[in-house]
This record gives C-alpha cells, structure tokens and sequence, in this order.
C-alpha cells in the first residue's frame, strides 16, 4: 500500500440519517481542513430518498493532493443506528469508531481490532439546548467538535467558517460555537487526543477554491452569457441550474428597472426544456439546458432536428447510474455513446468532458462559444460526483477583454451587402454556413428552419445529389470542430510504455494516482486524458502509438 | 421541393400604411392538395397580416409536422420559418419568445400535432400564457399520414374507408378555455369574413391566442359522414357573433353603441366589435361560453367565432419579470459580471 | 459494364404525378413480367406529398435474377409535364421516351440521340371514356398497354392480373382492358414493336412471391402470435401495422363470438406506443409496435426501461433517410446505432437484419420468440426499400408443429413448488432469470417491475455488489442471444481475398451483384452478411481473417 | 432499499369474505417522510382492497416516478407493481390491460408525474375510457426531487423558500370531466371517511375512474402560505356529499330513500349512496358539476367527495370490441392461421 494512514493522510466516514442536516456539518469539517492547507476531497453518497433513510459522507485528507476514494476508513462517524452493522465493519483495522453512547452499543457490534470512542451526543443535546430542533441539528456540531479535537483542528478554522456561514445571521454563531465546544470537551475530558493520524496545519493548497461542478457550471453559464435556461428537475441536474439562478438573481438584475436581463423556465418534461434551449438560440439568445440520463434520452429527437438545422444549443448531461431510472444518486460516466450518437440517423453530437470544477466553469463558458460556432449542439458530459460534491480545484478566470463571439451571423448591413445568401452554404470551405437571427432585415435574410433535407438555400429538397452535399458538409464541420474543442491531456506520457491508458471526467483522480503508484512501483504507463468529442487526431495517435490500450 | 412565386409587385397594387403590398405577405406555392381547407387559412393570414399593417419580417412562423405544419412555407415568405419536430412547436416558440420578446409569433399547427402528441406541449404552452397566435388547421385526421383519425375526430364521425371513429373526440377550444387560455376563438377554413378579423384580434392579443380553424381535408376527410367534411361544417355552423377588428380604438362611431354590439378593448387599444347572436354568452365571462359549448354540442352544432378573451391577461414576460429589452439583444455588459466579482467569488469560496 | 440492355435485362422508368393512381398501374406492368416468369425489381420513388408533386416508379427486369437498381434507363414513361426535363435527360443514349403527346412536346427537351414515342394518351382517353374519374385513371392503363406491346408482354397475364385484381368487382375489368388495349393499338398502329429490349417468358421465378416487407411482417406478427398493437402513424412503417389489422381482420375474429382475437391501438404518440407495447407483454401477451426514425428516437427512454426490467418487447424500425425529419419517403440504414444503443447507461439491445420480405416474415414471428425468450426488447431493421417496395422474393412457410415457446415464465404450479424464487436471479448460468406474469398465483411470485437499480428479489437496491451483478449477469444475456439469434450469411466466401466485405438489410442485392460482377473480372472478395446483433463471433472471425475490411 | 414488514399474521384478525386479513392488503414499510399525506392514501387503498373483497393478486399496481409513484411498494405486497418512467404510467397500464382485460388495474401518479410531463398520456388514457383507477397523490410540488412548484400547484401559493407560484394551476379534475372520463372524484389524504368509500366506488366502476387526492408533502410544502397544506386544505375543503359505497345492491333498506340521498347504481350491481349537501350539483350531470366547480374556485373552495360519474361508461376493450377471454391466455390455434391458409396466402402473391 502506498499511501498509510498519517499525519494529513486517511479517512474518515460519517454514517448519517438523510434529511437531518447532516450534510452542511461534514462539509463543515471537510471545509476546515482545507483552510488548515491541507488537500481534501469530500463525497456525498446518499440514498434516492428525501428522509430517513442512511446516507454517508465521506472524507479523504490527503497531503500529496489526491481526491480521488481511498479504500479503507480510518475514521467512522456513526449516528445511524439502521446501519450501524455495516457501519462497524467497514472500519480498518486499526481504526477508530465514534458512535452515540447514549444508548450502550449492542455487545454483537463490538470488534476488538478496533478503537471505540463513544460520546453521548444525544444526552449532551438534550441537556443543553432547549428547542427540539437544535436538540437534534446540534448532534452534528457535537461530533464535529469531537473529531475537530480528535484530529487536532484548529478550533479558530471552524469559527471562523461559522462567521462566513451565518453572515447576517450571527446570533447563529454562539450556539454553533458552544455545540462544538461541547464535542471537543467531551472529547478532551475523556480520550486520549490527538489520534496518530490527524491534521497539521500545510501551505498546499495554494489559491484553490472549493465547488461543487454544479454550482462552476451554473456560474459558468452566466459568465457565458446564457440569457434563457429551460429546464426540468432531475438529480443530480437540478443544482446546476439553482446555481445559475442565484448568480443570476445576484449579478443579472437590470439596476435601474429591477428587471432580469435572463429568463428561467421550468418547463414541463426534457422533451420541452430542450425544445425551449433551442428556440431561443435560433432566436440569438443564448440558452442551455441541464439533464441527467433519463432526460437526455428523452431529448434525443429534439439534438438530430438541431444537429440537421444546425441550431445551437447546449446541454449539460449530469450523469448518474443506469441503465433507466437506476440509481439516482449514483455516479457513473455511462451516457457517453447515447449522447455522442442521440437522435437517429446519421447524427453526431460534441462533447465537452471536463473533470473538475474550475473546467466545468470554463467549458460552459465556452461551450456557448463552441455551439454558436459551430451551429450545432454542445452537450458537457458532467457526472454525480463532480455536479453534486465540493471538489478542491483551481479559482476560475476571467480575462475582461474577452468578447462573446456568435458565430457567423449577419447583420442587416451584411444583408444589404451579401449577394446570393444561402443559408446552407459553405462559404469559408470549413462546413460551416451563416445563419441569419429573424427579425433583422425587412426583406432579407429569411428562411426556413427544417428537420426535413434541405438545400442550400434552405428549401426542401429530396434530390440525393443535394442530401449527400449537406450531409458531407456536416461531416467537415465535424472535422473543424476538431480543432477548435480541447484536445486531449497527456499525464505522465513518456511514449516508452507500450500501454495507452486512456481515460475521461472523473475518472482523472483515481487513475493518475494508480500511475503515480504504479510508477513507484517501477512501471510507466502512458496516459490521456480525453477531454471533448468528436476525437482530436491526437487521440489517434496515441492509440496507434500504443501496442495495447486500456480505457478507463 | 417548394416552388417560388414570381414577383412581379404591379406597381399600383394597394399597399398598407407601412408601404407593403399583399403579395409581400405571400408565401411559395403550396404544394397541399387542391381545394384543402388549410390553403384558405394561409390565404386569410396573408390578408389579415397585410390589413394589420405588421412587418413582416417581425414574424416568427411556427410549426410543427402535417401537411397545415408545411403551411408557412405558403404565406410571409419575409418572416423566418421554424418547422420543429411534430408537436413540439410550442416549446420552441416559447424558447424563441423568451430569446426576444418584441416579435410576432405566429404558430400553426395540425389537430394531429397538437391534441395527439402535441398535448403535453399545448397544456403547458397555455398555462404560461406565452405570447403568440396559436392556430390549429383542424380536419380530425392526419392528412401527412395518410388520413387515419385523429384525437379531434368525433365520436362516430366516418372516415373515407367507412370506419366510424369509436372514441370522444377532443374539443381543443373547451380544454384550451379550462386550461386558462386568454383568447380562444373557433372559425371554418371557407369562411374568410370570419377567420381574418380573428386572426387579426388573435395578433393583436397580448398573451396566448388560440385560433381552432375546422379545415376539412379534401382528400381523406371530405366524405359522407365525416364531421370535418365542408357539407357538415357548412351546415352546423353556428356563428356566436358577427366580429369585426378595429386596429385603432379612436376609429369607433356611436353608431355602434347599438343594444347587441359589445366592444372588446384590447390591450393595444385595439378594438374588437362583436354583433353577439346569442344572447347567454359573454366572450369574457368563461362559464357562459363553457356551457355554450356543451350545450351546441348536444345539438349537433360547431359554435364559431370568438368565444372567449381575458383583457387582464398577462403574458409570460411580464410574468416572470424579464427585461424590456430583448435578450438576444443584450451585450456583454449586461450579460457578464466581469473579473472582479469573479474573483470576489474565489473568495468566498475559499 | 456486365450487363447490357436486352431480352429481359433492362430497366423502365415511369414519370407520374403523385395522387394519380399511377402506382398500382405501374405495379401491374412490373407483375406481368414476373407472371411471365422473368425476375423484376420495383421501386416506388415518391415525394413526401399527398398529390401533385413528382413520383418515379422504376423497373428493373433481371434475367439474372439481380434486383438492386441499375444504372441507366432504357425506357423512360413521362407522364407528368413538371419533371419532364429531368426525365427526358435520364435516359440513357439508345434508349426510348414514351409520352403524353397530346401536346406536342417543346422543342427544348428534344434529344437526338435516344427515340421518342408519342402516344395521345389524354386525347385517347378524353375521346373513349365519360366519367372524368376514368379519363384520368385510364391514362395510366392506356400508358401499360402501350409499353406491354412494345416490350412483347403477353396481353393474357395483364388481363389474369385484372381478374385478380376486380376479384368481386368483375365489372371493371371490362373498362380496363378497354384502355389497355387502346394502349397497345397505338402501338401497333404508329411503331414497331417490340424493341430490342423486351420480356420473352422465361420459368426463371420458381415458387416466389411477390410482396413487400411491411405486409410480410405484419403477416410474420400474425402468425408469431402478436395479439395487441400499439402504433402510431409514420412513414415508411403505417402499412406494417395495417397489413397486420387487415390480415388480423381475415384471420383472428373468433368464429363464435365475432369478437377480435386481438386489439390494436392507435397511440397518441411513440412514447405512448412502445409503452402500450411493453405493459401488454409485460402482462405476458405478445405485443409490439412498429415505427421509423423520429420514433425510435422518442423510445429510447422506455427501450432503456425494458431493457433493464427485462420485459420482452418488439419493435420494428422501418428506417427513412435521417437525421432528423430527413426524407420521409427515401429509404437508408442509418439508425443502427441508435438502435443499438437506443436509452442512456449502459443499454444495448438485440437487433433484427432482414434482407428480404421472406426474412421480414420469418424474422418477424421469431422476434416475439427471441424476445420472450431473453426477456429484452428486440428491435427489427427494416427500411423503406424492403418495407415498401413489393420485392420478388421465397414463398412464406409454417410448420404446424411448431408451437410458441413463451420463455421463462412460471405458472401457478411452478410457483407452489419453487423454493426462494427472484425475479433476477440466474438459475440456468444463461443469464436469463425467471419471470411470473401477474394473476399468476395468489401469494406467490409477485414482484415490482422497476427501472430503478434493484437486486435479485427484484427489491430496490443501492448496493454497488447488487448493481454489478446485475450489470454483468445483462451482459452474459447478451451472450446467449448471440447464440439464439440469426449469425451471419456468407456469401461466395473463399477465404482466399484479403478484402473482406460486409453488408445487411437492403444493401444485400447490390453488393451481391457487385461481388458477381468483380469476380467476373477476376477478383475475389470475401462477403458476410450480418442479421443480427450484438454480432455473432463467425463476425469478429470473419473481420479477423481478413485485412482489409469493407463495410457497405 | 424497501423493507419487507414481519408478516406474523394474528390467527384472530378479522378476515372479509374471501378470506383474507387486512394485513393481505398490506406492503413494505414505507421510506417516505414521517406524516406525508401518500401514507395515508395507501393504508386507504389497503382498507378499500380489503373491504371490497378483491383476490391481491389480481390487481396490477401501477405507478410512474416520484415520491407518491414509490407508494404501490407500500400496499398489496401480494399484486403485481409496475413502475413505469417518469409520466408514462398510462401508457403502460393501456397495454396491460389489453394484454389482460380481467384483472384490477389501479394506477398511482403524482401531480408533476401526470400534470407535467405525464400531459399526454394522462389526457389519452381518459379519451379510451381505458378500465383503471387512477389516483393523483396531489401535493402541489415535486416532492421527490426537492420541492419545486408542480403544475397543479395554485396562483399565489407560497413554497417553503417563500416564492410565490407566478402560473395557474391546472384542476386535474375538471381537465379529466372536459376529456370525458366516466368517474371523477376528490378527496383529501387526512379524510379516511372519504376517501375509502370512494376508492371502493372506482375499483368498481367499468372504465376510466379518476381520482385527485390532495396529498400534502410535509417536507416541502405544508408551509404557512401554501394551498395545498395539511392547514389549509382543512380549513377550504368542501365536500358536495358524504357517500357510501355498497358492494351488492341488495344491502340497501328503505330507510336510505331520504330525499336528500341519490343512489347511483354501478356496472355490476354495486351502489353508491350519495348523501348530497350541495343541491345543484346532479352527479350524473356533466355541467352542473363543471359550474360547481367554477364557482367553488371563485370562493377558493375545494370541493371533495364524487364529482361526476357516467354509468354508460363503456371501457376501451368493449369499444374496439375485444374477445372476452384474455388475450394472454390465447394459444396457438386461436391465434396461428397455419400453414394451410399461409400457402393461399402465397398463392395469392404470385
Ligand atoms: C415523431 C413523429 N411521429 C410521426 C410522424 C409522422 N407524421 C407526420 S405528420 C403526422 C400527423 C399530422 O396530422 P396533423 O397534425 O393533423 O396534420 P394534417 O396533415 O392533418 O394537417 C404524423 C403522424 C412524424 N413526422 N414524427
Ligand atoms: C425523465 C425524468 N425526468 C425527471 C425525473 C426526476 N423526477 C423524479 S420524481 C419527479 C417529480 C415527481 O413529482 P410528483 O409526480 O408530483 O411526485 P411527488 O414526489 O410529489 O409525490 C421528477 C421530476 C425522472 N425521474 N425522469
Ligand atoms: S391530405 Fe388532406 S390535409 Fe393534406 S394537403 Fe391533402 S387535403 Fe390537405
Ligand atoms: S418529500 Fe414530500 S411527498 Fe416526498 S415523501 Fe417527503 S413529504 Fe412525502
Ligand atoms: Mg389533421
Ligand atoms: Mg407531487
């Protein structure tokens, strides 16, 4: 094993009930180790349930800056009684186990391999706080403080989080502070503290930020220049597009008149959100749409009348576990050839794949950028993981100077100029036509926007020698999409190993620790990192270039 | 394939106030079946478009997929055209009317497109009181398709093969009143006097406007025993009231203060002039015309012309307090908060 | 070139207007060369349009037996003034144009080098005929008559062929022969006939049929024991269901009651009909419903659903020209991805490559079959070619014996003495688990149908163990099915070329005819057919053993 | 994860007729949210089940996505569930009905599940009278994915976060008597005495039986504000009737016969007895329930209790004239043609 438990290096899970509030508490502790400087990486895994069911949030400190799971719990916060016996068990040897003592733990889920710190969170509650509601939300602070004295963090961290937290609020803070109190005294008055792993304050994060991909791309997308946002609640889509709407409540409102400069409608199923995406961009606004699995499926006739039209649009794809409904609340990158291929016939899609954060913000600024260009959808294949967890990534950037760029799109002038206009001509040789928006000239510059086949000049036609010049075209507009989407990351690449390991999203974490590891152990492995589709030519390359390749 | 008219303007054709004549309201030859009810509704929103004195680049046509969803290849071929995938077009209009709300959007539609897979869309297009002309080119069946019933054929109605339809048909008009629609009229592809001013009140609405037009297909629904045929419609049409449209309010003489004339405001100030026939039925009172309708139907009837208008309608933007300018409009300024909040965002963030 | 023009090898093309009744004339002259025992390929090439615009119908005689299209025209029929332009340039130098020459034909579409002949059909039937219905639809017999005379046809099959035709309606026949013979006196009168290309009798069509796949398959859904149908209207797939319904009308009303031994539902939409479709097979009827592009596309969040519950269900795709609203009435096989891979997650479905009419029935009753027996949504291919176009092709056959095999399904008996019985569980190492239809029993082998991750007992589960269970037991399904469905036809495969070439669905006539022909010159390519998906491993052996792979 | 409840059957529990106890009727433990209005809807559909004497296993639980789409899970663990996807619950018990036209088909559904996404199907399974029950668990919300405004949630009414719900709601019930279903009805979750008669009354209606249950979501949207909170719903439901369902006819003594009691006689025999309160509304009149409706809303009223019923219902399988026996239980010599009649067949294709 490469990586023991130590100082800035292991585990910790809490075992919690969905819907008690669990979740801002973790975050709590996973937020307080990354100001201490310390690398973090948190993971909510909770059940498709709105209460009452067991949830787990899972911590990993890591001081070389791995965020990707690691095997093996160093630390088991446990206030879940349902599921305590799994619970139990999933603790390394070795390890540690802080319950609820209240209640005397049952004589069948004791392990003598490991340490048991039992502290009475419920009776400290209750003796303590009065109001039945803080009885309860407070258990968490409790544990908090607890494992804050167990794992030597420092107390001034966590207050100060308190201080941002309930800006505005600040009556909030003295009880938080004492909750906390509460847990690290227990712990002091009756353990030994800290534990042989636990926390020391590093200068290794650098200026990262911590964010959820949700919360980037919605960001993102207002720093885009999204204007319309048609969507359909989904999980683990729907943050994506709260987030777009806070910032936009924040930053978006006409100062004079209070209006909105942007619209957001829910609309009534993913047939019609996307639908909404693509009218408004036809109209020159510019619009997105956010989904996960079931929804894109739903959306695959809609993307073939944009790809054919040459409409843009862009969908950000949330994915989760499936095949169907699956699992909600589960990660996965599977929707990957449904989304490139969707919609029947000779249809093709780009993908932007990125795999933290700070990319999603940068690709869903770009992808308005890409989508205009190119006259075609833009779908950026997110996951669970990245959408809905706090990741440690990179601050975004904002150079002032840039200009939205729209594309090929006339103005009235250019009308006035432009003889023999055709929508569907390839002017530049790089497949792509220019479009005209209505409403900008009295008697130019009109056509008709058709799923059916079409000329050149828009009018529909079932001439086969006509199809095969438009779809051809479609083909080289694939082929400029190319170069204008991000090529592939190499990690490590030496060309000396005669494996390729190719790998995308979320994968990134897991699989450049394995090369790490697998380099100390003395094998190289060449490894890309695939990053939008259709396929760069570099991505060839490196696959002819490799004797065997590994996708991950 | 659609063929292009000549465009020959005369130069002593008659022209609107805004200077264009009716053939600049004219589409490609239609290449529907001769004698369809739809090419007569293309035809009545060319005259009432001219007569409304809009710019016709200013309008949106939408569609969706049917032989009345090729229909805006055959009228204001100097408005942009959206031909969506079928029954989806209200989504895309809303899109669009989202994208820039100072246009005109006019969308057509078939009783295939909207009442069969259209449904979901047509609910929801209603319920946000998006701001456009609905219109439905209904002959209960799927004419594209080759003439198979569709969910507005009535109950009994007998197809060109014999078949008699053994499920209710849907009454577009009475969902649309339930479902809130602002502005719902009823009319019949053969009869122009009453479809223009309609369509012209239609335009003139603020909020969602929704036009279902009987428009027999001549080639799959014009038989013996059909409900949608024009013998049947010809013959069962019951008009509500005569209309007239008055595009500017100050237009109106007290000659029309008679008992039976009521006078609609628009929210324009446009004026709609209705001769009402039946006198239970108030065009703004929503039971009255509900339980007109039940009632014409047990009599067999078609009631037609304006049935129902909401003057306090509030159409989505306003609803949702969007921005006067059009989106598509705004530039980066308005769009983009820049890099010093971005970087006051990192910061909270850290 | 192999084959030139001549006895019973040559190619007729006719001209129309859509909406004229032109199709079932020109049907009739391409049925009386097959009556004469001579081999013929007809393909109806016509617009998305109701009436008015073009229509093509072309004919290919093949005394070889090849019945993919050919190049070159030799006998242009132009009755319809609006394409005459393109018409008369098509046709190839030598070759002959017949036409209406009521009006004198302009000047501007005179050629020199190919012959015109001038037939007065509206002047004939104006003259001979009364109701204006006839007038017009005369034309199109009057036009028969006159090329069966030039190309040798024997006046008796024609009038055979009527006799078929008005079978009930014998006053008919009368008026068209009438008009047939008026043709053919022109002929006789003005021309000489025949020409070098002509039909002489031949016994070259052996026991074969002469049908299109829409009616072959609907009569296939028929016999494979569909009993409900759940449709909705689209182009090139409305007369699948139709010959269903009509065939069902003549074979499946109960004798006693009058009542129908099936049911069949226009849907609202293809959502509506697949799920319709597979709530019908769910409760064990078979079931399924038939569509196009546009419709596959809008299927795809329930084909995900079936595939997942594993609930049998089949579809047939009658492929148009994509993307999107593409050609309606153009034919193309591009929706194999899609279908493959039709729903987001990781889902794959069973596919279905007919070649023939003849496969479309047989695959079609077996489909119900495959289905069934692995529990998944197959899927047919079918396109507008085979599906529409009436195809000379083997005479259909049923075994009495053969009795429907209706898969894993436990009765009430099965039930009583099962022990511990899960809905997915894999008893048989097949992949395949157990199902019980509802009603079956009245406390036992109830379960919930869910698209949501689930674990044997078919009970909601997170557990990532239970879901890749799952997930690789669907895989080892998919094994079987390779073994259950169709493999590949090898056509004059030698083993000896390095080119391999590989083909399905309607692609198979040319490129057999293609291989023919290379071989001719001297060149060997080796061929394999494909009929089905996920591809049986004689595929992967087959692209293996050969270097170079083509695909067509 | 659902949890399978002990099944330690006591030997006293009363049984019905057929035998079975009410814990026969029962399902898992349910995962929702302590006090969520679905609870209380499934433990009225295990008493309706259990009264009215229906052998379990003969029932297909049908259900789409949501919160209120888990419930089958929780009652008639001995049935069959089918839980389609999101909105196409319809559509799925159309075809299982087909495929077997003698079983109990009872569908659940949420607000967003039938008024959002599910429009469409919900609108054509009524138009064929197909033969189910179909329950709206209404709360108003989308209570599955985080408490968002459903489309049935009211104008005006205030969520949890304290937005206020800019669109109209859609009155699922008054849509369902527009589309022609045969059995309308509506009741509250908290109102056991209701509800049970009335799911009795549906089981046991011949078609489509449709029934909105205001069911609220305690986690999202039982705010001080909302419309359709445990509070409110209390304080503004109104019911037209109490009733009674009567399985056998026979069971009714004269004394019922009160002026003020309408017995409505169901398909096979059974009777309700409506113990009327509101003297306007008929029933069995179609308008009279749509004006009381209307007006109801005005006062901001919920009216509950059976709103309309046709009792010449015919059910989908009747219209297109389905043989009796179940098409799943037909075998190969009802449904082959053999070979014999396949080689007329090709002989007529040569
Ligand atoms: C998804 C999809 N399904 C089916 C079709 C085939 N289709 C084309 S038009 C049409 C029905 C048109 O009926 P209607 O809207 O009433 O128009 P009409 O032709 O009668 O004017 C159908 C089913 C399609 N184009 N797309
Ligand atoms: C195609 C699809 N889109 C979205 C979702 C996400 N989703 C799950 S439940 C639900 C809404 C449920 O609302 P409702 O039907 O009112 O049920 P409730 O939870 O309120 O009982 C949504 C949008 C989904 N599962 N599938
Ligand atoms: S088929 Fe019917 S609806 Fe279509 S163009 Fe012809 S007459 Fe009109
Ligand atoms: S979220 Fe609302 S609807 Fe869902 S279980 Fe909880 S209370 Fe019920
Ligand atoms: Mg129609
Ligand atoms: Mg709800």
């Amino acid at each position: 094993m490469l990586c023991m438990s130590g100082v800035n290096d292991f585990v910790v899970r809490f075992a919690n009930v969905n819907g008690t509030g669990s979740a801002s508490a973790n975050y709590l502790f996973a937020k307080s180790i990354f100001r201490m400087g310390v690398p973090v990486s948190a993971k909510n895994i909770f059940p498709s349930n709105i209460q009452g069911l067991p949830t787990w949030y899972e911590v990993r400190v890591s001081e070389k800056g791995y965020l990707g799971r690691k095997e093996g719990i160093d630390l088991m916060v446990s206030v879940n009684p349902q599921s305590i016996k799994k619970d139990i068990s999933s603790v390394k040897t070795g390890g540690y186990f802080l319950y609820d003592s209240t209640k005397k733990l049952h004589d069948e889920f004791l392990r003598e391999d490991i340490h048991m710190i039992g502290v009475p969170l419920m009776e400290i509650c209750n003796r303590e706080f009065i109001d039945p509601r803080q009885k309860q939300l407070f258990k968490n602070i409790v544990y908090v403080g607890a494992i804050a004295k167990l794992l030597n963090i420092d107390v001034t961290v966590i207050s100060d989080l308190f201080a941002d937290q309930f800006k505005g609020k600040e009556k909030l803070i003295a009880p938080n502070m004492k909750a906390l109190g509460l847990g690290s005294d227990y712990i002091r008055d009756n353990y030994n503290f800290p534990l042989e792993f636990r926390v020391e304050r590093r200068n290794l994060v650098g200026d990262a930020i911590m964010i959820d991909g949700n919360a980037a791309a919605g960001l993102g997308a207002v720093y885009g220049g999204a204007s319309v946002v048609a969507w359909y609640p989904i999980t683990p889509s729907t943050s994506l597009v709260s987030s777009f709407e806070d910032y936009a409540r924040k930053l978006r409102i006409d100062p004079i008149t209070g209006k909105n400069n942007f619209s957001i409608v829910q609309a009534e199923d993913e047939l019609s959100a996307i639908g909404m995406a693509i009218g408004a961009n036809w109209n020159g606004a510019r619009s997105f749409t956010a989904t996960s699995g079931p929804g894109l499926s739903l959306m695959s006739e809609f993307l073939g009348l944009a790809y054919y039209a040459e409409i843009p649009v862009v969908l950000v794809d949330v994915q989760r576990a499936g095949p169907s409904t699956g699992m909600p609340t589960r990660s996965q990158q599977s929707d990957l050839i449904s989304a490139a291929y969707a919609s029947h016939g000779d249809t093709k899609h780009v993908l932007l794949i990125p795999s933290t954060p700070t990319e999603c913000f940068q690709m869903m600024t770009d992808s308005f950028y890409y989508a205009e260009q190119l006259q075609t959808p833009v779908i950026m294949m997110t996951d669970l993981d990245l959408g809905m967890n706090e990741h440690m990534t990179e601050p975004f950037k904002w150079d002032d100077n840039r200009k939205y760029k729209r594309g090929k799109v006339l103005s009235e002038g250019d009308l006035e100029v432009i003889k023999d206009w055709g929508r569907y001509k390839d002017i530049d040789d790089d497949g792509i036509p220019y479009r005209t928006l209505p409403a900008t000239h009295p008697s130019k510059g009109s056509y008709f926007t058709r799923g059916s086949s079409h000329d050149e000049y828009a009018a529909y036609s079932e001439d086969s020698a006509t199809y095969v010049r438009i779809m051809d075209r479609l083909v080289k507009k694939l082929e400029t999409a190319k170069k204008l989407i991000p090529g592939p990351d190499f990690y490590n690449t030496t060309d000396l190993s005669e494996t390729g390991l190719i790998y995308f999203g979320t994968s990134k974490h897991a699989t450049e620790e394995a090369i790490d590891i697998l380099k100390l152990e003395g094998e190289t492995v060449d490894a890309m990192r695939i990053k939008s589709f259709p396929f760069n030519n570099r991505v060839k390359e490196f696959i002819d270039s490799h004797k065997k390749n590994i996708c991950n | 394939m659609s063929y292009i008219k000549p465009k020959f303007a005369h130069p002593r054709l008659p022209k609107n106030p805004l200077g264009y004549t009716r053939k600049d309201y004219e589409g490609s030859i239609s290449t529907l079946c001769a004698g369809c009810g739809h090419d007569s509704i293309s035809a009545s929103i060319v005259d009432a478009c001219f007569e409304l004195n809009i710019e016709p680049h200013k309008v949106a046509k939408m569609s969706g997929i049917g032989c009345s969803s090729k229909t805006p290849a055959y009228f204001l071929s100097n408005s942009h055209g959206f031909n969506a995938v079928h029954g989806r077009m209200p989504s895309v209009t809303t899109g669009a009317n989202l994208g820039n709300r100072s246009m005109v959007y006019l969308g057509v539609s078939g009783d295939g497109d909207t009442a069969s897979i259209g449904m979901g869309q047509f609910t929801h297009v209603i319920r946000r009181n998006v701001n456009m002309t609905y219109i439905v080119m209904n002959n209960g069946c799927y004419g594209l398709t080759k003439g198979q019933d569709s969910a507005t054929a009535d109950y009994g109605s007998v197809s060109k093969s014999g078949h008699k339809n053994t499920f209710e048909g849907i009454d577009l008009c009475l969902l649309a009143i339930e479902l809130g629609a602002t502005f719902v009229a009823q009319s019949f592809s053969g009869d122009k006097s009453q479809l223009i001013p309609i369509i012209k009140a239609a335009l003139s609405h603020s909020g969602f406007s929704f036009i279902n037009v009987i428009s027999p297909c001549v080639t799959f629904n014009n038989n013996q025993g059909s409900t949608k045929s024009y013998d049947y419609v010809r013959e069962h049409n019951e008009a509500l009231s005569t209309l007239d449209f008055v595009p500017i309010k100050e237009e109106i003489t007290t000659t029309y203060d008679h008992k039976e004339i009521k006078l609609v405001e628009m929210h324009d100030g446009s004026l709609i002039r209705l001769n009402k026939i039946s006198p239970e039925w108030d065009p703004e009172d929503k039971l009255s015309i509900i339980s007109a309708i039940h009632k014409s139907k047990s009599r067999e009837e078609i009631l037609t012309g304006l049935l129902y208008i909401d003057n306090e309608s509030i159409e989505l933007n306003e609803l949702i307090n969007t921005t006067n300018t059009p989106l598509n409009k705004l530039v980066e300024k308005q769009l983009c908060p820049g890099s010093e909040i971005l970087e006051s965002i990192n910061n909270d963030l850290r």
